[in-house]
């Protein structure tokens, strides 16, 4: 058996969208994860924080209002400095105000220093998956 | 701070005033007497209370979207667009996520930032910072009345420059822009905060203006039982109707099974009024609004309007004085204005097939009004009956207590041990009771309702059903089958 | 042709059958006992009887749309569309309007023109010009059960080639495919036709292959009152009883008054199994198809798709076997496959949310289906009567004498002194009943009905109305106020 | 008052489409025209021979089904053989097959020789003042 792997999870800024982060809780607890869940309306530091004191391996960022892309900026820096260079960043949710064009928004937030971004609708089973391929080079299933 | 469910008086009312005006600097703009003069002046049918009152009259159903912008001159373009091109009956005024907050500096940059970009980084207007100069600009320059639709804990300010403007409703009260919105706010604070918004509007009223007020009826828009809700809205109410408040909409949100749907607004409709006139409002006006499907919507655009439809239907149907519409771009994103237009189009269309169309008594419908109301009265007694006869007292306690326990409310006073999920027909019933003081009947009932569907899809009745129900409709069903 | 109610030999069937697949080459394709073989070989899920049967027992209502175009692989390729991305339950070949005027030779124009300019100029699938080799490739090459939709008073060899291709179903009929869709062709003719198509049907039957059957039941699809399109329904329906067709599916188009529409689709399923009893047809299995709004449909795409979800709920709480789906584009044109697919995504959206909803029985609808009930009876009876017993002679007659009269049918063997208007709450009724066979009781009835209107709108009740009616939903309104 | 004008009304080639065909009818007739209706399914030949015989001024086709582009070939020309040049020719209803952009439809028809070409939706109101533009020189009510 591998070890657990630790993800925090929260929801940024000042949104209060706290039914998907429930169920991903949940979901990835479920799955074998070792889940830091912070929960809803939660700043940068907070999740550096967590992530510190529970040597993690994901930070798994969602943002649901519109305001993501103001509340994750930065975000990739706080991380180096507070020495989380190995630190997976991860953000999901619909975190863009509106409907815009997918490619454009990767784009975005590929350059603010994150590694996997999704768009809305994703599915838990893809995430477990792209958490198990990045987390286990052998990437079998995590426990 | 000393919470009781009593009509502030006009010295602690203006005491309290003095430092909510102060919060931020165009708090200075608002001049009660002035104001008044102002409202005075507004033409009828630009008057929130009235329209719905004449809507309720004729049996008909309205239709408001949501919409907000950064900036003034974008948010009345927005506005009439959403009227013209909507056919919108009545307009929102949907407030960005900082100002919910009393984050104004932040509405600053976001303000700043979307005159630079050119597009909207806010996602609402920011009526405070705006102003009573502002907010009047918008109200002058649209055709329909406005209402402040928002999820603000603490308001007042907000309250204070909206009514001033010309605004003559405003959404929200101290549960449901509490435990949906809010994550560290107690119950006891925004209550108090909310007794001062409702002061403030029955203040006008004692002016001789109608000032409406619509507590915030979905909550967190997921499974939320009609009881949970209806129960809410009541309280709400009855807290409103203290303050002086007499144009009273209260809300629900969409649940799926139409008889159930339509159960709720009539159980809701007829609670309230018998509450209100147990405690002596006599002359309060009810209203009712029908909020379509508020939690995940499928990302399909024919598929939405399908959703948006179903809504609109249950609405016309169940006789609600108004609805609350989505749009196709709803599991997207913040819509754009053509993408909200086209679901105002759509809801009007089908209420408009509906209109003078009832859902006729059956039943069915008989029983499960009655189901409903006899858990709303579970509820609503165990809270005035922790709170020794005070009702903001019972609702502190009883939040705590898990008397009122809403599902996935981010709140950290909220519970959080009740869980639903669907029977067998998609009605919403209670798989967890937690603490709510219900009888062993009514246990037993919703129990039965979930073993039923159990049976059917030959499954355990567990959490992974409530998870199925919450992603069944943005796949396409209403209930999560195994 | 001495048309009499009473079952072709297989004599005087193969005797006509000589003449029939001698209209156009392709008619020597059709081999029957080949066609049996082929047939056996098709398995339960791509049987059009076998799927309506099973939804039946499930309780589940059924998505099918209408599509056709020119060519064979274009065909194809619309069909798989609106399976895989529209959802689809059942398909259509909607046959092109040459074919249904029996003109093979102006097909073949269209579908060599369709070839060279690289677009279908033929509004549906010329299904005779391409033969059974044509059809079984389209069969084949799909994955749900099919079926021909055209609207053709002489559809013989069409029905021929479709059922030995595969094709399971066949929609039409000798009224329905005859007042609606021609203007010279005697009812007598189309009666004795329809009688082969059903004795095809009826003798697959005798082989043990299921063959569904299906009268067109919006018939002008305009303010049609539902005891004629009920009365037409069940005639056709023992008509094709008679000849030996087993599976039949009624079908009704929406009024848009939710109650009536509902007790519409009661009423019918209910009468015609009781007159199918009463005509002794012991095993016929009755399924109910219901067409979304048939009317004049509005031009925007967003208030479209209200008045498909709308049709979809009804189809839905009416507990119909399957619905018909329209699109977006139904003001404008012959729908792309996008925007038929969405029609269909829209549709089972609704149904999905709707499944194992039904309308519960309330006073209001009771006496709804009582009064269709009644009319529908009136007519019926009177058609026996003066057809002595033979509902296919009487049928003739009662035609000519406006027994049966179609409101705006296009024949000239319709009488047309019947003119229907909406009463005020936008259930379809008798303005005047020309010849119909009704009681004093009845003609009170909706004359009273359409009164009360008049009243409220302060307005004569004569032919104006009736137009007002017919624009109003293409305008947004199910009901056209004065 | 001026003198009663006459429209030859009908649905031209194989299509049923009756009830738009009723109220032109009803509506021209309530306008002060007089209508010569030969009803749906009607050739081209009918339109002709109508106008002839009742001396029409206007001839106004309805086409619904979808197969009105072919209907319509060739019309023009056979109204100049029948000496019918001063006739007017409309067309309305949905002449196309499918949504098309109404530009390019309009000037297929018009290349036809149609002299008016109406789109899905137009108001009767609308085909009354052309029908008073073109036919009365004063542009006054028809009666
Ligand atoms: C329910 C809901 C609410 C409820 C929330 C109740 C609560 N406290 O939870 C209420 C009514 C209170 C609400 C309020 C608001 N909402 Co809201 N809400 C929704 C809605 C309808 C559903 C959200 C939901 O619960 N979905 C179900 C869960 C299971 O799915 P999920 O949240 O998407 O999460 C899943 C995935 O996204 C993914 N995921 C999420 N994060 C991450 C991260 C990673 C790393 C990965 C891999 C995956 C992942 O996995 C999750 C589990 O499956 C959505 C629209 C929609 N999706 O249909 C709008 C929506 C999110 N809301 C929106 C907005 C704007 C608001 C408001 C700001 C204003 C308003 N219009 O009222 C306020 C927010 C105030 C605030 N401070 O945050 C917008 C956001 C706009 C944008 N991004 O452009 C949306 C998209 C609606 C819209 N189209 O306008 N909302
Ligand atoms: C009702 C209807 C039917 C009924 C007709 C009953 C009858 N006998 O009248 C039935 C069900 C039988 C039917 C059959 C068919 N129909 Co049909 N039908 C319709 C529908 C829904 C409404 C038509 C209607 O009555 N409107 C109300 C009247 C008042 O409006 P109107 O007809 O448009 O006429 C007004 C205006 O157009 C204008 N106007 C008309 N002509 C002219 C001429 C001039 C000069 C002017 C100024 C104005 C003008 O004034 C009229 C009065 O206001 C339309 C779609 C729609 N519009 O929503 C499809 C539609 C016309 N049908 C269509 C088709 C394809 C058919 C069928 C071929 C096949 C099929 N899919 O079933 C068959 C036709 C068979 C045949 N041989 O003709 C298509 C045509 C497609 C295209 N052009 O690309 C349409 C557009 C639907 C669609 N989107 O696919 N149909």
């Amino acid at each position: 058996m591998q070890d657990k792997k630790t993800i925090v999870l929260g929801v940024i800024g000042s949104d209060c969208h706290a039914v998907g982060n429930k169920i991903l809780d949940h979901a990835l607890t479920e799955s074998g994860f070792n889940v830091v869940n912070i929960g809803v309306m939660s700043p940068q530091e907070d999740f550096i924080n967590a992530a510190i004191e529970t040597d993690a391996d994901v930070i798994m960022v969602s943002s649901l209002y519109g305001h993501g892309e103001i509340d994750c900026r930065g975000m990739k820096d706080k991380c180096l400095e507070a020495g989380l260079e190995d630190v997976l960043l991860y953000v999901g949710g619909n975190i863009v105000v509106g409907k815009q064009e997918w490619k454009d928004v990767k784009y975005r937030f590929n350059a603010m220093g994150f590694d996997r971004i999704y768009p809305p609708g994703t599915s838990l089973e893809r995430a477990v998956e792209d958490l198990r391929a990045d987390l286990y080079k052998d990437h079998r299933a995590a426990v | 701070m000393k919470l009781k469910n009593r009509k502030l008086s006009e010295d602690e009312f203006f005491d309290l005033r003095k430092e909510v005006l102060s919060q931020w600097p165009t708090g200075k703009e608002v001049n009660l007497k002035e104001a008044v003069d102002y409202l005075k002046k507004v033409p009828d049918e630009m008057n929130f209370a009235k329209k719905l009152k004449k809507a309720k009259e004729e049996g008909i159903t309205l239709a408001q979207p949501r919409a907000g912008v950064g900036l003034i001159d974008k948010h009345i373009e927005l506005m009439n667009f959403l009227s013209k091109e909507g056919g919108a009956d009545l307009l929102p005024c949907t407030i960005d996520s900082y100002t919910r907050q009393n984050r104004y500096k932040e509405c600053e940059v976001g303000i700043e930032d979307s005159i630079k970009e050119g597009r909207s980084l806010l996602n609402g207007f920011p009526a405070v910072n705006h102003g009573v100069k502002g907010c009047r600009e918008v109200f002058e320059g649209v055709d329909k009345p406005l209402q402040a639709r928002h999820g603000t804990p603490d308001s007042r300010l907000l309250s204070e420059i909206i009514h001033a403007s010309g605004w003559t409703s405003n959404e929200g009260g101290g549960i449901s822009y509490n435990i949906p919105y809010a994550k560290n706010v107690s119950v006891e604070k925004t209550l108090y905060d909310w007794q001062y918004c409702d002061r403030l509007a029955g203040f006008y009223e004692e002016q001789g203006i109608e000032i409406n007020r619509e507590p915030f009826g979905p909550l967190t828009g997921t499974l939320v039982p009609p009881s949970i809700s209806n129960a809410v809205a009541i309280i709400e109410g009855l807290l409103a109707a203290e303050q002086g408040v007499k144009s009273i909409t209260l809300g629900y949100g969409q649940g799926g099974n139409l008889n159930q749907d339509i159960a709720a607004v009539k159980a809701l409709e007829e609670q309230a009024e018998s509450y209100l006139k147990r405690f002596g409002y006599k002359d309060c006006y009810v209203t009712t609004v029908f909020h379509q499907w508020m939690g995940g919507f499928p990302e399909d655009e024919a598929k939405a309007f399908g959703v948006i439809s179903m809504g609109s239907m249950a609405a016309a149907l169940a006789g609600a004085t108004k609805v609350i519409v989505k749009t196709p771009h709803e599991a997207h994103g913040i819509p754009t204005k053509e993408a909200n237009a086209a679901g105002i189009r759509n809801t009007k269309m089908t209420l408009s097939i509906y209109e003078g169309q009832k859902m006729f008594m059956s039943r069915e419908l008989e029983e499960e009004i009655e189901i409903i109301k006899a858990e709303t009265d579970c509820i609503i007694n165990k809270i005035i009956e922790v709170g020794k006869g005070d009702i903001a007292l019972g609702t502190v306690k009883g939040i705590e207590m898990g008397i009122i326990d809403i599902p996935f409310g981010p709140s950290k006073f909220n519970l959080g041990q009740m869980m639903p999920a669907r029977d067998n027909q998609g009605a919403i019933r209670y798989l967890l009771t937690g603490n709510l003081p219900f009888t062993n009947e009514i246990i037993d009932y919703n129990r039965s309702k979930l073993e039923e569907r159990g049976r059917y899809e030959d499954r355990k009745v567990d959490f992974k059903m409530t998870i199925d129900d919450i992603y069944a409709v943005s796949r396409g069903k209403l209930i999560g089958r195994k």
